[in-house]
């Protein structure tokens, strides 16, 4: 069982700033699974590359569902592909993001009308915490889409949420 | 060092803890280290940066992955043998661990004084293949199974050139104990076992060419060993995915990896001792000048890391550089190169000593 | 007595980490031997063919970048010449100097690509970073040029979406400078390598009837030895006019066909492009890139099958025109479709890391495979 | 090297009735068509003859002709009855330099070409990928499966003019 299942249900200091420290560790450590789609993949790949380098963040490609944080779906999705990212997905340890990569990901994107064989947006299947536009997005913006990954963890909370 | 806390607290079982509280400290603070470094190493090699958001040049980054593999979801497979699973990285850390029980880091801190220190170090690493086959074997994934066996055939055979290498320091130095192997070449770099040891006449000059040779032969096949590129075959990331710990997630998981850069350390440090003069200085110690005794321990432990720091240094630099050998040529390396020439250098070392 | 033992199915990919993508191997083994491979591929089949009938004909040239994405410039370059083929126009000199300038950048850029991830499979992570920086030389480039990193939709039919920068010519030959000594350093760090030598030399050797018959084009049929080449065989734009070799592989260090004869066959592949860009670069013609572009464009009926030399082999697009706005029909010889189907002749006998070896050998882009 | 009236006649003397005319009316490529049921016999005589040396097929295109007559289905769906569906071969010769197109037509209803798996070993995705996309039935080859489409697609056929997608595929919803 991972820490994160517990939930409190009142808020103190300790547990905020336990909160803190555990959402400093998960976004400083953003592994992303490592495998690529389509287009987009290749921006990826630039991303992780030494011109823009993912490692400053701390985020490194992990070949295996199993060790990795974030899935970066790169690229067109179609329905044949959409089961066995769900499959990934479910391979994933908890706590887990997804951030949908360009406008295929997103919505289908220039596929969007007649493609018979596109999902049109991986958020049909999985749940996206970040969406990056773009066809394909530089990799400038893939940084930007992890910036706001990174910010969204970063208010995450052990507490339960109020609502 | 026990028998400094024995003697101290009195009580066998509280001073045994507390002696191995010490290696547990350095193994983590290592691997916190090594990781960061070979994180690092990596990316100035290839002209990146590598971490630079947790810390200054992010010298935390290795704090935030063991923090979030803390928190990640344990998941074990409906299908895996769930004994075999977790009892595996366990037993892979513990032999990694275990072998730094003899390791002396200075001449006043060391685990255990054994007779038999190397006898002990090549036993209880290969605890590390029956963890790795466990592994492999219980996730119930071919991969996994494929990376397992590969990794038993890969660290089994790699061990008989490391053994006939050590036997023909043992022999050369009369003696199985680290800590004796580490005195024995003391005062200066000349005196390391790599330069022939602390003998005078022809037969050191002769002995050199050949101490060269067997060091290198050691550093080949421990690389092996300990897995690391090029032979990386096992967790071959672009073959087999992650190998045999492709289905392990979360600290588990981070045990593997504990383990790896604990016996890259433990690998290097048992090469120092045997070749590079363990924790002596090759240039003498300020403490003996200063005539402040207290200070030489310190300085022997300063030399000691920084000169297995360097070998694992080195081991970074090939993994970065070189690609990576296939299982069968891995084995050719082994079986035609390795172990003949480390009879050929067991035997003639031998005649050179009797000489 | 033998053993009786069971094969096992391995299952490598839709992700794995060096399938280039979403390809799919069901290998069977014994242990690490290979006895056969089944490729299964559609996982990233995006209704090309489609989408291009019903898009009308410029509407189409931003769907062929998407085809082979890691050679964008060379997908629009066969596509507009089949249409300007069926349309009968010609083309300002200034456009096809710009055009072949443009595909040979493209070719060195997708090279790098394929050879980065050649070493990658095999373990040299680092030479694959140092060629993606290089890479992004070139993608400046073309960034310059028309705003875009990998997608262009640059070549329009008849001309070009924008003229070049005004400091392209000299950032081009800035380019040049800087990319010579680099094809030295990668000879010294991987081609050479001994380790990658023992891994590649002798590995999935590809005998030149076998290629033929298969259909392989580009590296994949030279490195076999046969010196085919659509921009020799079948010039199309200004080919005929400069001077390059077109490299073969040689056996130098294993047999003709090798993996690494595939390999080297890339690196030369750029040295002569580099040549291609030299002759070009000085000679570009004044004039207007957009002079020639219809104001309608609406071929009369008839069919067209125009071939051009990409960076993985022919590409060729077989449009059908019924004389209306969209074409009746788009087919894409994609080269690595073509090249991918000897993958199961090539890996019969072989342990599964040679699969992998094999396979970056054939440089395969999935975009173009399943379209 | 050869022009296409020349082969044209070559073969029209080899094979006689299987050889059923030249179109030159298109303005770029004259196209041979032939009989559906023969293509194998000619692939491999075109290959082998010394006149030809036709080692290659460069791509094996599939085509709707659309030529049927459009009518409405119970549901108010536009199918397509009657007419062709065509394969289009384009073959060329690495060491004589010659390019031909050949051109089979075949019943849209059942469509059957022969295949040439044997001749041009090229051909065998190439016909999967037809029998995926048109549904043309390729005879004597050894495996003819869906190849891009999920092998569980029973919607029909993608490229074929009067195809109508499904509303949803193992629970995802398909249109935009």
């Amino acid at each position: 069982m991972g820490l994160l299942d517990k939930e409190f249900s009142d808020g103190n200091i300790v547990i905020a700033k336990v909160d803190d420290l555990m959402n400093w560790a998960r976004l400083s450590s953003i592994w992303q699974l490592g495998f690529g789609l389509a287009c987009c993949a290749i921006e990826m790949m630039a991303t992780s590359a030494s011109h823009y380098d993912f490692d400053r963040f701390g985020v490194i490609p992990r070949n295996t569902p199993r060790q990795a944080d974030a899935i970066i779906i790169s690229g067109t999705v179609t329905l044949k592909m959409a089961t066995r990212i769900k499959r990934l997905y479910e391979q994933m340890p908890d706590p887990k993001y997804i951030i949908s990569m360009g406008s295929c990901a997103n919505c289908g994107g220039p596929y969007w009308e007649h493609g018979y064989h596109v999902l049109k947006g991986i958020d049909r299947v999985i749940p996206v915490d970040v969406y990056v536009p773009g066809c394909p997005p530089r990799p400038e913006a893939l940084l930007e889409g992890l910036l706001k990954l990174q910010e969204k963890i970063r208010n995450e909370s052990l507490r339960k949420k109020i609502a | 060092m026990y028998q400094f806390l024995y003697n101290l607290i009195g009580n066998e079982i509280l001073a045994g803890l507390l002696v191995a509280v010490v290696p547990l400290t350095i193994i983590l603070v290592f691997a916190l280290f090594g990781i960061w470094l070979e994180r690092k190493v990596s990316a100035h090699m290839q002209d990146r940066l590598g971490p630079m958001r947790t810390g200054w040049h992010g010298w935390l980054q290795t704090v935030a992955d063991l923090m979030k593999m803390l928190q990640k979801e344990d998941i074990i497979a409906t299908d895996a043998d769930k004994t075999l699973y977790n009892i595996a990285p366990v037993l892979v850390f513990s032999g990694s661990f275990a072998a730094y029980a003899v390791i002396p880091f200075s001449s006043k801190l060391l685990g255990s004084e054994v007779e038999i220190g190397i006898f002990y170090v090549l036993a209880i690493s290969s605890l590390v293949v029956a963890g790795i086959l466990m592994a492999g074997w219980s996730a119930n994934n071919k991969y996994s199974l494929l990376g397992a066996m590969r990794a038993v055939a890969q660290i089994i055979s790699y061990e008989i050139p490391t053994a006939l290498i050590v036997l023909s320091m043992v022999m050369l130095t009369g003696t199985l104990s680290l800590d004796k192997i580490s005195q024995m070449q003391t005062s200066s770099f000349w005196n390391w076992n790599i330069f022939g040891g602390a003998i005078f006449g022809l037969s050191k000059f002769l002995l050199i060419p050949f101490m060269f040779i067997g060091a290198l032969i050691i550093f080949i096949s421990t690389l092996a060993e300990v897995n690391r590129v090029p032979f990386d075959i096992p967790e071959a990331e672009s073959e087999l995915v992650a190998g045999y710990f492709t289905e392990y997630c979360g600290m588990k998981w981070g045990m593997f990896m504990l383990a790896e850069y604990g016996n890259m350390f433990a690998v290097s440090a048992i090469i120092t001792i045997l070749f590079f003069g363990g924790y002596q200085s090759p240039i003498g110690y300020f403490g003996n000048s200063i005539s402040a005794q207290w200070l030489v321990p310190f300085e022997q432990g300063f030399w000691f890391i920084a000169k297995g720091l360097t070998l694992v240094f080195v081991q970074m630099w090939l993994r970065w550089t070189l690609p990576r050998l296939r299982v069968d040529q891995l084995m050719t390396v082994c079986w035609k190169y390795l172990i003949p020439y480390a009879f050929l250098n067991l035997i003639i070392i031998g005649i050179i000593s009797l000489l | 007595m033998a053993l009786k033992t069971e094969t096992m199915v391995l299952n490598m990919g839709p992700q794995h980490p060096s399938t280039h993508g979403v390809l799919r191997l069901e290998l069977e083994a014994e242990g690490e031997l290979i006895l056969s491979v089944k490729p299964h591929i559609g996982y990233l089949h995006r209704c090309f063919e489609k989408h291009a009938e019903a898009m009308t004909y410029p509407q189409v040239i931003p769907y062929t970048d998407r085809l082979d994405y890691l050679a964008a410039m060379g997908n629009n370059f066969g596509y507009v010449i089949a249409v300007e083929k069926l349309l009968g126009i010609q083309i300002p000199e200034r456009v096809e100097y710009i055009r072949v300038i443009m595909a040979e950048l493209q070719r060195i850029a997708s090279h790098l690509v394929a050879i980065a991830t050649n070493g990658a499979d095999i373990g040299a992570l680092t030479p694959f970073l140092y060629l993606f920086r290089d890479r992004e030389y070139i993608l400046s480039l073309f960034e310059m040029t028309c705003g875009a990193r990998m997608l262009y939709n640059y070549m329009w039919i008849g001309g070009l979406s924008h003229d070049i920068h005004p400091d392209f010519v000299r950032k081009t030959k800035e380019f040049i400078n800087h990319f010579r000594p680099t094809v030295v350093e990668l000879n010294n760090l991987l081609t050479f390598n001994k380790i990658f030598i023992e891994r590649t030399a002798g590995i999935g050797i590809l005998p030149i009837d076998t290629a033929i018959n298969f259909g392989a084009t580009g590296p994949v049929l030279r490195g076999s030895g046969l010196a085919f080449d659509v921009r020799r065989e079948d010039p199309y734009s200004i080919y005929n006019r400069f001077e390059f070799e077109i490299p073969t592989g040689k056996g130098l260090v294993g047999t003709v066909g090798d993996c690494w004869d595939r390999y080297y066959v890339r690196v030369l592949e750029m040295e002569q492009s580099v040549r291609i860009i030299e002759q070009a670069i000085d000679n570009i013609p004044e004039g207007d890139v957009h002079s020639a572009i219809p104001k309608r464009i609406k071929p009369p009926k008839g069919t067209v099958y125009a071939r051009v030399e990409n960076p993985r082999g022919e590409l060729g697009y077989f449009i059908i025109s019924d004389g209306n706005l969209n074409p009746f029909r788009v087919k894409v010889r994609a080269p690595s479709f073509v090249n991918l189907e000897v993958m199961g002749e090539l890996c019969k006998g072989h342990l599964v890391a040679d699969v992998i070896a094999i396979l970056g050998s054939l440089d395969i882009v999935l975009g173009e495979i399943d379209r | 090297m050869k022009n296409p009236e020349e082969i044209f006649e070559l073969l029209k003397n080899e094979f006689g009735e299987a050889i059923l005319s030249l179109d030159k009316e298109t303005p770029t490529e004259p196209i041979i068509s032939i009989n559906s049921l023969q293509i194998h016999k000619i692939g491999a005589f075109l290959r082998d003859s010394d006149e030809f040396k036709v080692d290659s097929l460069m791509v094996l295109s599939g085509v709707d002709d659309a030529n049927g007559t459009k009518i409405k289905d119970e549901d108010g769906v536009d199918v397509i009855n009657g007419g062709t569906l065509s394969v289009y071969y384009h073959l060329h010769s690495t060491s004589l330099k010659h390019k031909i197109t050949l051109k089979v037509s075949t019943q849209r209803e059942d469509p059957k070409v022969e295949s040439v798996y044997n001749v041009w070993r090229t051909s065998d995705w190439h016909e999967r990928e037809a029998f995926d996309m048109f549904g043309i039935i390729f005879l004597n080859h050894p495996d003819l499966r869906r190849i891009l489409m999920p092998y569980d697609w029973e919607a029909g056929y993608p490229l074929r003019k009067d195809y109508k997608n499904p509303e949803f595929y193992q629970g995802m919803k398909v249109p935009y």
